[in-house]
């Protein structure tokens, strides 16, 4: 009799709305083994996981394609909790942990021991009285066999980060079902004396037979620790090979490893003029995109690009600066300090941000396209306004706005039926080009770009790319473009930044290979090949 | 981590601490009598405490300041104009009327948890809007039920047209009986010893509850929903549960109000239950999330305190009669929207600690500060 | 909990500080009223006795508090008001001006504890079955046999129909939705026809501005649907200045107010200044009646010449001084030592020279029982133009006094 | 275990109600008229007597002329009275002593005269209105 794997997935794949994302995805693990499964954003590894673990948004967006087996037995989660009942835990990115509460309680959450209470008979199981001592027994055993030494009685929120990651897998493997543990990225947060311990205590969950999934973007860490690892891209498996023998460099370009069409550069060699922008040590709050300490310079009339994996804060940098997040540390634009916290300051001192929170802050989307386009310059330069009395009464001039529509209209030939059209009618696409109309309008001396071809069909990509290139070189508009895709910063801009973990990991000029670009996206490229610019 | 500097203590208790000093100030001028003052003091506590202490568990929950207490208030009271109707008098009318009082609190609790629910974040705003809207139920119900639908027997509690309450009742059956069921005297001070018995066993039901499996997740419920909820805990459920012990207790809280009061004034009497008790638990130093036993003893201490040496402090130092009322009621309301900033200005303050993690080690200092 | 043990401590160290006040008058007498902008009359009823007999403060006889502008939801407040009063060793006598909620019980706490105290109540709000057995002597206008005499007087002044103006907040309260059936019955005997008309009560939503720009608007359609021979009655003392205004302008008939004044509504509604005449009744009688007779509308509108709230601050105050000076306490109210009609009307007659007062007393309509410390007052009515209406001369008759609500 | 659940559930329902039930018949609070005043039941006559002493449940006793008629309050269900009728010198000519239950009325009217001479109707539900 042949041993059937713990868990074996057979053809997975997936569609969002007829998005594709996952197709035909297969993967067996053993017992005590380690999966690294890596890939860029988007590749595909978090709906994989989402099926393994029966998320409902899998099932509301219609289910998925092949079949999972669980020790040979064909499952199928319909939520989370059967999921956990077949013995699957799972470490999310974010901490699912309740601040004020201790490790004991967060281990032993919705799983505390209890004592009778006579009061059970009337009023429910609910008002069983806590068995603190048997809990904390408990706790402690979990931590035991990570491995670590964490306080019990400790609460959360004043524990270091790494210590509450060891609760939360301390949570997973205390249910005495779990056979498999899914942890995403569950290094991202921690100093890597942290994450070595976590390394080893993952090592030693694994021996006592429990299966991991690894995830995670730190492909040394992948190395030290996985048995095996499965990249995917574009919701494919690219590689399955076992460790042992791997290279990081070989992994990086599996990852990124498209092939990269040669770009026609217009002018090869664009010397830096003078620095227009200077940031210094910038912290900005924004959730999901937290800056923590990034410095670096833009050069009038150049393309800047930021680039890095989702959730570094790249797109921090650009939303700080325009005062829409709080943010602290130095900018200097044009050789004065800029005020920071300030949207309307930003704007004054001749700077337009894309957003890329398209329908959320860039659009107004009930309103006609010439309003959208009009009301930024109307608001801060006040243009497209009829004064009377000296300025002391103000109106719009619908004239001028639907000519200075038309004009974009025309220029960026948004397709649309007139501009009256209101902007919620208009295709992704179109849309992204009347928030770039927008910003034209305010003539800005520097355009932030943020995920300007997210959500976008090919051809539209092409011509927004297209009309950013133009407004670069034929208004001398210095731009700094961020973006998830590698592949288009790289097409456009002069210099690329890549921001990991809130902070600047390199600086390399666009025609810099790929592997350089991956390494440094993955927190693996730390050397002397970081480029000059870097402070 | 417990070595809180002078400073955040005395930040963190702001509150209190303002009200003391204005107390400290006001009581010479008032020129009551210590006797005096120590008796209302004591009566008040054992009016006050047990409808303050309803507030306690809902904030545990993460539901914040609730008015949904009022609901119990109205509750308790239609018990107590049945009994007085019924003329159940001394302590069986008590305990009957605590008895009528649950099940009405508790369809009333549920009604409120319901809409709660349905707006999760902004409690506080919604329960005080509910309150408005089931003020004007228990108008119809009391003006037009009672003597139309309900029937009532004793016909001096009926307006002359024959149905609907009077707009105050006598409530000699019951008056007074919990207080005086076990009266002690110390010094010159009558002590309701019974009243502080059930205030004791109440607080003893919030320690024992905090121990069980709800109170546990009631706790998580109310510092995160979220993971609550990916835990596996019923949170609607459990935060519906946490609004009915409120409210039912808010009942039985409004009774022992009303039998130290001995008159109800049938259409007003539950309004002030809501925000008086709001206001004490405040001016105790508790916050909207977070209140503690000791919050509410100090903070009705403290506030009633203020009641009743203002007017006549007012008085003293303006030299009008009116005065001192405005003076009152400037220094009571004054102080509640004073602890609101207070709070509000706090997390603004933890917030800005938080980022300080953020910056870079050699960063210039924001001269732009915000 | 050790914090909240200091506070406690800090809290009792600072109450030893409290002292009593060093007092010259030999005993003092207590007032509570409403503040200037809930109730002047009483206010200055107050400040009347101050001006007598001296504040307590600078060594007189009286001490003056307020209750709050909300009482009816800080029924603890009014309580704690009336019994810090009783805090004073040297308090003899304290009368609540308007005995809104809470009077009753705070004089049950003073009874048992100053059992020595008079207590007095004008203008009760609550119930009469209750603040006849908490207080000595409880004194109202006599809103039964005024039910009757308004429309009386009315009828006198040749008006053919009656509209009573209120809503159900105010039908609520007992004496004010007897009153109201009462009228109801009076027309129909004296021939009149009787309207009842519902108006926005002005503690809801609207407000008072809302409620009485709803009389403004809504009196000339009225004025068109009953007539000119109309009197106008409202409840409310909000909604008495528009409809005065109103009255003035265009015809009709408005015999007296809820609570009659000449300061209720006139001043507002004619625009007539008062500031130099302050407290000095006669002389705001004279001005009032000089702008009512320049709008043309002498003969049609009225009031009592003494307003019932000032002259019951005034007299209750008088009263409870002149018997403690003879001597008298509780136990004289309680054995019947002391003819409280009489006592009430010296009072009160020497506060308002030249108007005629009336007193009887309540009987409940259920019980049939009648309160002897509990006289009901009116005044005679003044109608501008044309003066007393010897109004305290009509005998009502008895079967008024037995009409319910109902 | 489901079932026991459901027991004691319904055991705990009962005793509220139960609870309720006996508050409310116990705490009842009654208003008692003694009265002392000749009544005629059909063709019998009772006369009142000059003067009583009356206890209830063995409280401090009241005392009753002839023609008068006292309130007194009774709280709960089963009660005792006992009358001692005086002669005019104050001497106790008579006692009697009866047990008597209260229904759910507010108000019972007792007629001493038809009490002493043993008539059964001597304690009534009084109706407002009636004398």
């Amino acid at each position: 009799m042949t041993q059937e794997p713990l868990l074996r997935m057979e053809h997975i794949g997936k569609e969002y709305f007829g998005n594709r994302v996952l197709a035909d995805v297969n993967l067996t693990l053993q017992r005590g083994e380690i999966l690294g499964l890596v890939g860029e954003n988007g590749a595909g590894k978090t709906t994989l996981m989402k099926i393994l673990f029966g998320m409902p948004v899998i099932k509301e967006t219609g289910g998925y394609e092949g079949k999972m087996y669980l020790d040979g037995k064909e499952v199928n989660f319909d939520s989370p909790f059967d999921a956990l009942d077949g013995g699957i835990g799972m470490v999310h990115q974010e901490f699912s942990l309740i601040p004020g509460f201790s490790t004991t309680e967060n281990i032993m959450l919705n799983r505390e021991f209890t004592c009778y209470s006579p009061l059970v008979e009337l009023f429910g199981e609910r008002l069983q009285t806590l068995n603190r001592p048997a809990m904390r027994q408990r706790a402690a055993k979990a931590i035991d066999t990570l491995g670590v030494r964490v306080d019990p009685d400790m609460l959360i929120q004043e524990m270091p980060v790494g210590h509450r990651q060891f609760t939360e897998i301390a949570r997973e493997i205390d249910r005495e079902s779990t056979k498999l543990l899914v942890l995403d990225e569950p290094t991202a947060v921690l100093t890597e004396s942290e994450a070595a311990i976590l390394v080893k205590a993952l090592r030693k969950l694994a021996d006592s037979g429990i299966a991991i999934i690894f995830i995670s973007h730190r492909l040394q860490e992948i190395l030290d620790l996985c048995d095996k690892i499965l990249v995917l891209r574009d919701g494919m498996v690219i590689k399955e090979a076992p460790t042992k023998g791997t290279e990081i460099r070989q992994i990086a370009s599996w990852m990124v490893g498209r092939t990269v069409e040669d770009k026609k550069q217009d002018d090869a060699v664009r010397v830096c003029l003078e620095p227009i922008l200077r940031v210094d040590h910038l912290w900005v709050d924004m959730p999901g995109e937290t800056v923590r300490d990034v410095s670096f310079d833009v050069c009038r009339g150049e393309i800047f690009g930021i680039g890095g994996l989702a959730g570094q804060g790249k797109l921090g940098i650009a939303n700080g600066i325009m005062g829409l997040f709080a943010a602290g540390g130095a900018v200097t634009w044009k050789g004065k300090a800029l005020k920071l916290n300030d949207p309307h300051g930003a704007l004054e001192a001749g700077m337009a941000f894309v957003s890329e929170d398209r329908r959320g802050v860039g659009l107004l989307l009930d309103e006609p396209i010439d309003w959208n386009i009009a009301f930024t310059a109307m608001q801060v330069q006040g243009r497209c306004l009829k004064s009377l009395l000296g300025g002391l009464i103000q109106w719009r001039d619908d004239v001028a706005m639907a000519s200075l529509a038309q004009e974009y209209i025309d220029a960026l030939g948004i397709k649309c039926v007139s501009s009256r059209q209101r902007a919620v009618e208009l295709s992704g696409g179109n849309q992204q080009k009347v928030c770039l109309a927008k910003a034209f309008a305010v003539g800005p001396e520097l355009l932030f770009v943020a995920e300007p071809t997210r959500g976008i069909d090919v051809g539209a990509k092409k011509l927004v790319l297209d009309t950013i290139r133009e407004t670069n070189r034929h208004k001398g508009t210095t731009v700094v473009m961020i973006s998830s895709e590698l592949e288009e910063l790289r097409s456009i801009c002069d210099r690329i930044a890549i921001v990991d973990e809130g902070r600047l990991a390199g600086m390399l000029s666009a025609t810099a290979s790929v592997e350089d670009f991956g390494l440094l996206m993955l927190g693996a490229g730390k050397g002397p090949e970081v480029a000059a610019g870097v402070r | 981590m417990k070595n809180k500097s002078f400073k955040d203590i005395l930040i963190s208790n702001a509150v209190p601490i303002i009200f003391l000093v204005l107390s400290a100030a006001a009581i010479p001028l008032s020129g009551f009598t210590t006797s005096y003052l120590i008796q209302e003091m004591v009566t008040r506590m054992g009016r006050n405490c047990f409808l303050v202490l309803s507030l306690l568990i809902p904030i545990a929950a993460g539901m914040g300041l609730n008015f949904g207490m009022v609901l119990g208030a109205m509750g308790g009271q239609i018990a107590i104009i049945l009994v007085t109707d019924w003329n159940i008098v001394g302590m069986q009318g008590l305990l009957l009327a605590a008895m009528i009082s649950t099940p009405i609190s508790l369809a009333l609790g549920w009604l409120t948890g319901e809409i709660l629910n349905r707006a999760k974040g902004r409690e506080m705003v919604t329960s005080f809007m509910l309150g408005f809207f089931m003020n004007g139920v228990y108008q119809f119900i009391v003006l037009y039920g009672f003597g139309m639908v309900i029937p009532v027997e004793n016909h001096a509690m009926l307006l002359s047209r024959g149905f609907g309450i009077r707009n105050a009742i006598n409530l000699q059956g019951v008056r007074q009986v919990l207080d005086k069921f076990l009266m002690v005297d110390i010094g010159p001070i009558h002590v309701p010893m019974a009243a502080f018995i059930v205030i004791a066993l109440f607080c003893l039901f919030i320690l024992w509850f905090n121990r069980t499996k709800l109170g546990q997740d009631m706790r998580a419920v109310g510092q995160d929903m979220a993971v609550a909820k990916s835990a596996g805990i019923a949170v609607d459920r459990t935060r519906i549960i946490a609004i009915i012990i409120s409210t039912v207790l808010a009942g039985y809280g409004q009774i022992i109000f009303l039998q130290n009061i001995g008159t109800m004034n049938t259409y007003n009497a539950h309004e002030q239950a809501g925000i008086f008790a709001i206001a004490s638990l405040l001016i105790g130093g508790a916050t909207v999330s977070r209140a503690t036993i000791t919050n509410v003893f100090v903070g009705v201490m403290l506030f009633h305190l203020m009641f009743v040496v203002s007017p006549m402090a007012g008085k003293t130092l303006m030299g009008q009669a009116q005065l001192g009322e405005y003076f009152r009621v400037f220094v009571s309301y004054g102080i509640i929207a004073l602890a609101l900033v207070l709070h509000a200005l706090r997390r603004r303050m933890d917030k800005e600690r938080e980022r300080q993690s953020l910056r870079g080690g050699d960063a210039p200092a924001p001269a732009n500060g915000h | 909990m050790k914090r909240g043990i200091v506070f406690l401590a800090l809290i009792a160290l600072v109450t030893f500080f409290a002292g009593g006040a060093l007092a010259d008058a030999p005993f003092h007498i207590g007032i509570m009223t409403g503040t200037l902008s809930q109730s002047e009359d009483d206010l200055r009823g107050a400040e009347k006795l101050i001006e007598m007999y001296g504040d307590v403060a600078n060594g007189g006889m009286i001490k003056h508090v307020t209750y709050p502008d909300n009482f009816s939801s800080e029924m603890e407040t009014v309580i704690a008001q009336l019994v810090g009063l009783a805090d004073d060793p040297l308090m003899k006598a304290i009368v609540s001006v308007q005995g809104v909620p809470g009077t009753t019980e705070a004089y049950r706490k003073i009874r048992e504890r100053r059992p020595d105290i008079i207590l007095l109540i004008g203008m009760s709000q609550e119930d009469p079955n209750l603040t006849t057995q908490a207080a000595d002597v409880v004194t109202d206008p006599d809103n039964v046999a005024r039910g009757y005499l308004i429309v009386k007087a009315a009828q006198k002044l040749g008006a053919k129909t009656f509209v009573h103006i209120s809503f159900p907040r105010h039908m609520s309260i007992e004496l004010l939705s007897r009153r109201r059936a009462i009228m109801e019955e009076a027309c129909k005997d004296l021939g009149m026809t009787y309207a009842f008309e519902t108006a926005p009560d002005p503690t809801s939503d609207v407000g008072i501005p809302g409620a009485q720009q709803f009389i403004l608007e809504k009196f000339p359609a009225w004025l068109d649907k009953y007539g000119k021979e109309t009197a106008f009655f409202c409840t409310n003392d909000a909604q008495t200045e528009p409809l005065l205004k109103r009255v003035a302008e265009m015809g009709g008939f408005f015999i007296e107010s809820d609570l009659p004044s000449p300061l209720l509504g006139y001043p507002g509604a004619l625009g007539v200044d008062l500031s130099s005449v302050q407290g000095d009744w006669p002389a705001i009688l004279k001005r009032v009646e000089d702008a009512v007779v320049a709008k043309g509308a002498a003969g049609r509108m009225g009031t009592w010449a003494f307003s019932f709230a000032y002259t019951t601050g005034v007299a209750m105050g008088e009263m409870g001084k002149k018997l403690v000076e003879e001597g008298k306490t509780p136990e004289d109210f309680k054995n019947g030592n002391i003819d409280i009609k009489k006592e009430v009307l010296e009072a009160y007659g020497k506060f308002s020279p030249g108007a005629e007062w009336n007193a009887s007393f309540y009987t409940d309509a259920s019980t049939g029982v009648t309160m002897k410390n509990y006289p009901l007052l009116y005044q005679d009515t003044y109608i501008f133009g044309k003066g007393y209406m010897k109004m305290t001369d009509e005998v009502v008759p008895d079967k008024y006094f037995t009409v319910t609500g109902q | 275990m489901k079932a026991r659940r459901l027991v004691v559930r319904a055991a705990a329902l009962f005793l509220f109600v139960a609870l309720g039930v006996f508050l409310f018949v116990n705490g009842k609070g009654h208003d008692i008229l003694l009265d002392n005043k000749t009544v005629t039941m059909g063709d019998q006559t009772y006369e009142a007597f000059a003067s009583a002493l009356i206890s209830l449940d063995g409280k401090k006793a009241v005392e009753i002329q002839r023609r008068e008629r006292l309130p007194e309050m009774l709280v709960g269900k089963n009660h005792v009275i006992r009358v001692e009728v005086m002669n005019r010198g104050g001497k106790v000519i008579q006692t009697r002593e009866e047990k008597f239950s209260l229904g759910l009325d507010r108000t019972w009217l007792i007629s001493l005269p038809m009490l002493i001479s043993g008539d059964a109707r001597w304690i009534q539900v009084f109706k407002t209105g009636e004398n």
